[in-house]
């Protein structure tokens, strides 16, 4: 006797509700939306400025989230700071300014300051971290945020503390085994996490056919028993949603939930990538079409909670906190050699 | 005092810091209602409950990296690998993550957890039931690495290990667990990390020494002062922090060292040793610095002569130092 | 816009044929049926011994597949011995026996006898290989075989040579990071792969509600784009024929199947474990039940392939075969010290 | 003959085993269509396809795996580790399964494939790009571990590598793919794994490095030359099999041996060669025996002051050559 496991993937679509309504519905103020459009802006203006100063030669390194805006802010919109955990990824800029870090900290990291209060300037721009908002340091090797944020969110629920951990990571990274395992653990002991995959369809240069076997990494969700959001990533509004969503099963009790945003990468994977050898302009063009921050621009106009006036504005005070930024992390203080070889330990 | 063997104060340290802070809780294979394969784990889960002794799923990178998670969000693990062998899987969690959390996060972050692992040969484990893996981690800033040889250590060193701030690799050589018993305080106590211990001092020559290793010395050490050789025998307990001093003191006091360890000699921990010895003592040396390891192969095989071909032994030793003796 | 993922499991179950009608349908003779029967029983007796040879001080160690034995004979007989490649794991004996390996091969491989052709001593008992029968060696680390398999059957693709490859684990071993990897790895490439999954419901004392959050190993499958089969581990003519459709699968190019057997370790873990601490006799007693040899015996007697003085003569061969090998291995020679760092290296 | 630089030696060294032996092929992450992030496969891809010059998901443990099975059945893989600092995930497929595969089996099986990893620091990499990991990896019977340090060196070697039917790690330190050219035969050739090279003769004292610091330690010693100490600079070139030989010849000849590696210096792979000297060369040193190795900390860090600080540097080896030669 035997029976194949046939397994068939049901979609779900969500009636697609005007936006006035799902304003109504998500329970978000008019700051809200520009709140969430400010993070989108503030990141792309600050993603700007860092390619700037890389081919100035003033900064060494960029890698960037230009095109992955509204997953990261929808996414983050979801948590509550200093009390949900954040473990981020390397292109996770927008997430961390929508959590409360400053352009002022990205930028000092940028230049390696020790002000820089992810690493002190140890570690490569883009390693997201800082203590007391709870955004966890993160290293290079990819997916070992995994098991650590399933053993955050097993703490919180042994603790019997109502904390609810995100951690994310791009569609090439789920081919690690601790994706695997990260998600193994999570989904036996119903931790309270939330696992989204930005799915920008490359990693550096591999395409997904050449990753994996399955159309959405969300397919991958049913061999933990959890389910499975394949969401719009370039729909700021869309990801928060389904990210709320997973953020109050997680709440209940009910377990993790992997959500995959769908989004592109517009630029190269990083300063040092020159991604013309890999993909067509054609296609870049195309989802440059698709840009979140344009679309949700347009929304926001449309429905009146943006005119191009108060838009100007903003772009304005964006520029100009990325101008400070810069100037504060240039003038700022490189570290000592003395750091070199404190905090290795306890007592250093 | 009450007599316990290393395996019952493994057992009584984790116990005991289990009842001293809500904190603390253990992770791995088989750590639960089985009580660990070794049986370091035996009656907690009947004591504490499934959540604070969980028993994982079979995944190393996970418990490792699950622990890292804990840590950080104010528990203190105590993660099991059930053997040291199997401790690859976890590699990138434990070199890239633990050891350097503090020190990539300017000291914003920080991980206070255990790993124990039985590790080294002797009980017919074959190549993968056998490993000593401490030349390996005792390099990498950031980790702590102990390698205790007595019970009254062990239960000392596990409770320190416990309160550390730092990530603690806690080896335990498996075939010492039941090898011999020695008076352990009932009472909590710590043993220092980072420090060496004189475990018989000698004139002649010092031997450095670890784990069963380190037993086989002593042994040895008692033949040849029969023959009217004094020998100095150093147990290093910690190999990160390495407690030099005490090593070039030693070193200054005998002229002669020998380093001994099971594990594989080329690259192994006897190495660092040995150099600390030649630059830090050169002046005071009598004789070359004499090293005693493991053979080039991978890991003890499990056919009865080949095992004892791989294994140190109080014979074997005992012409090592005789060889130096005579130099 | 989002959807969700809903992955429903439906169940094939195949019509329930009668055992003659099976039996024509597998392409089966008797003697087929005669020699799966045997190799089953064989693999119970000698593991039988080894307990025995344990218990007696002996032997050092003994890892068994007392119980599994209906999916490890089913499963292996549908390869194509010194062709198709098996990599499998450490409580296979009955596959070794099936695909070729000898009861000498196996009890010399107890004693650490430098005849052992698995590792020529070196290795515990229990880690099967032979080259000529392609039998890959293996190690002790669960699941790294997936990884290798995969491999194994990209060259056979690449070199065009008619090759399949399978590959089996433990239902604990399949949390391993190593075999989302392997199984990622063969299914981008559809590999001529098969992976057996032998789900006897423990890792050691882990029951399976601890180690996945699903009810069936084989719903990991969908996450890889192949096909996940589940059939009754205890029932080897089942067993065959999924086998044999996967390896068909696998021939035609349409890349790996996972299968899943469900069975039951009857006795505890290994010659150092006591499995009253973690399970009921009451439970271990309901499995016993069904043994899969007895109830293949009992098909047989059935159907008329068998009968009592058949049988009788069958174990008693068996027997010998068994004592045989006992008095070969316990006579033969340990290998020299020499030996011991040996082959590290070509040149050694 | 044409002048080139490491990288082009690597590239060449593939393409033409690629060219002569069929099983020859490639796999990594981004060495297909981009050609690698160093561009050490650049061309490849076009000109043997897609199948041997193969772009994998993802996954360390992965590409190691599937490489020995690929090897297991008559290929010669040759693996890419995008960044040494990425290798952890392989730790197991490395350690437990490519090196012991001959042994376990005992000679019946056997993985003839080459792991390539760029490693090091000086690029601005930060903790995760800029690692060495040969002293880990030196320590496992059954690797080689070969760490060239010049344009010729790295094609031959390399040949060698993957014409060998052992499992080797070839290291290539990031930093020097660039820095300089030489001359390198355009006709395939191998370099003899297993041997080291006097790449400088001198009387006054011995250096033993490798890759990066290798090159540095070449220009202290045109330094210290000028000052009038004639210094010895042995590139080690494979440091699993240690050619024990040359070093122990040298040390005899000049009485006094510094070692010198970019890794951090605590159970970094110094210490061996410092131990094969303290022990073989005894009676011959005039000085204790020196290392200079990388710092107390994890990697070299991002910041440009302290990536300096990390760095070694011609000065600071100029600074340990004087104080040996003086000493
Ligand atoms: C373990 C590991 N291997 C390799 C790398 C090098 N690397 C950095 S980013 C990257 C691609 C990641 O792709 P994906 O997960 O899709 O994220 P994306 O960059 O597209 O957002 C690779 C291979 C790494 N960081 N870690
Ligand atoms: C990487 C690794 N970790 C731990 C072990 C120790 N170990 C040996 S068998 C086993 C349980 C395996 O369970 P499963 O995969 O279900 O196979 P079964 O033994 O039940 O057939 C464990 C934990 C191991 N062999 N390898
Ligand atoms: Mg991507
Ligand atoms: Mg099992």
């Amino acid at each position: 006797m035997h029976r194949e496991v046939q397994v068939k993937t049901v979609e779900l679509p969500l009636p697609q509700t005007r936006l006035d309504n799902r304003v109504a519905d998500l329970g978000f103020t008019e700051s809200d939306l520009l709140r969430m459009y400010e993070k989108m802006l503030l990141a792309r203006k600050l993603d700007e400025r860092m390619w700037i100063l890389q081919r100035q030669g003033k900064i060494a390194f960029v890698i960037s989230g230009q095109g992955q805006e509204g997953a990261q802010v929808g996414a983050a919109y979801a948590l509550r700071p200093g009390q949900d955990w954040l473990h981020p990824y390397y292109r996770d800029m927008a997430m961390a300014l929508t959590i409360g870090m400053t352009p002022r900290d990205l930028l000092l990291a940028c230049y390696g300051k020790t002000e820089d209060p992810s690493s002190g300037g140890r570690q490569m721009p883009a390693h997201y971290g800082k203590a007391s908002l709870r955004i966890v340091t993160g290293s290079s090797p990819v997916a070992t945020q995994l098991p650590q944020a399933a053993g955050i969110a097993y703490a919180s629920k042994l603790m019997g503390k109502d904390e609810v951990t995100l951690t994310s990571l791009g569609e090439g990274s789920t081919s690690q085994g601790d994706f695997h395992e990260g998600l193994n653990f999570a989904s036996v002991h119903r931790v309270p996490l939330i696992i989204l995959v930005e799915n920008n369809q490359y990693a550096i240069s591999v395409p997904l056919a050449l990753q994996m076997a399955v159309p959405d990494v969300a397919d991958r969700a049913h061999g933990y028993g959890m389910p499975g959001v394949v969401v719009d990533g370039n729909d700021v509004l869309a990801v928060y949603e389904v990210t709320q969503a997973a953020h109050e099963r997680a709440r209940r009790g009910e377990g993790p939930t992997l959500i995959e945003a769908k989004t592109y990468r517009l630029i190269p994977h990083s300063s040092d990538d020159d991604d013309r050898v890999y993909r067509s302009r054609e296609e870049v063009a195309e989802w440059r079409k698709r840009d979140p921050i344009v679309r949700f621009q347009q929304t926001l106009l449309d429905v009146g909670v943006l005119d191009p006036a108060r838009d100007q504005e903003l772009r304005a005070s964006i520029d100009e906190q990325v101008n400070d930024a810069t100037q504060y992390a240039e003038a700022a203080a490189f570290p000592t050699i003395e750091e070199g070889d404190r905090f290795v330990y306890a007592d250093d | 005092m009450p007599v316990k063997t290393m395996i019952e104060a493994v057992q009584e340290a984790i116990r005991q810091e289990m009842e001293r802070d809500s904190r603390v809780m253990v992770l791995g294979e088989d750590v639960g209602r089985k009580g660990g394969v070794f049986g370091a784990t035996r009656g907690l889960f009947e004591k504490f409950g499934g959540e604070r002794v969980l028993d994982t799923p079979l995944a190393e990178s996970a418990i490792v990296g699950s622990a890292i998670g804990m840590a950080l969000n104010g528990l203190r693990p105590v993660a099991e690998i059930q053997f040291a062998d199997f401790i690859w899987p976890a590699a990138n969690q434990i070199i890239s993550e633990a050891a350097r959390i503090r020190y990539r996060s300017n000291n914003t972050f920080s991980v206070p957890m255990v790993i124990r692992a039985p590790y080294g040969a002797g009980i017919h484990g074959g190549l993968y039931h056998s490993q000593s893996i401490e030349a390996f981690f005792a390099h990498v800033p950031g980790l702590v690495v102990i390698t205790p040889s007595s019970p009254y250590d062990t239960k000392g060193l596990l409770m320190a290990a416990i309160r550390s701030d730092d990530p603690v690799l806690f080896l335990e050589h498996k075939k010492t667990y039941r090898m011999l018993r020695e008076e352990v305080p009932e009472a909590p106590y710590t043993v220092p990390i980072g420090t060496a211990k004189i475990v018989r001092e000698g004139r002649d020559l010092s031997v450095f020494s670890y784990g069963l290793s380190l037993l086989y010395a002593r042994e040895a050490a008692d033949t040849l002062a029969q023959e009217g050789i004094d020998t100095e025998v150093v147990d290093l307990r910690t190999l990160r922090p390495l407690d030099t001093a005490t090593i070039l003191q030693s070193v200054r006091k005998t002229g002669k060292a020998l380093i001994l360890h099971e594990d594989t000699q080329f690259g192994g921990f006897g190495a660092e040793v040995a150099a600390v010895i030649a630059q830090g003592a050169f002046e005071y040396l009598d004789a070359p610095v004499m090293r005693q390891g493991g053979p080039e192969a991978p890991a003890a095989p499990f056919s009865k002569p080949l095992e004892e071909w791989w294994m140190p032994s109080p014979a074997k030793i005992a012409d090592a130092m005789r060889e130096l003796a005579e130099y």
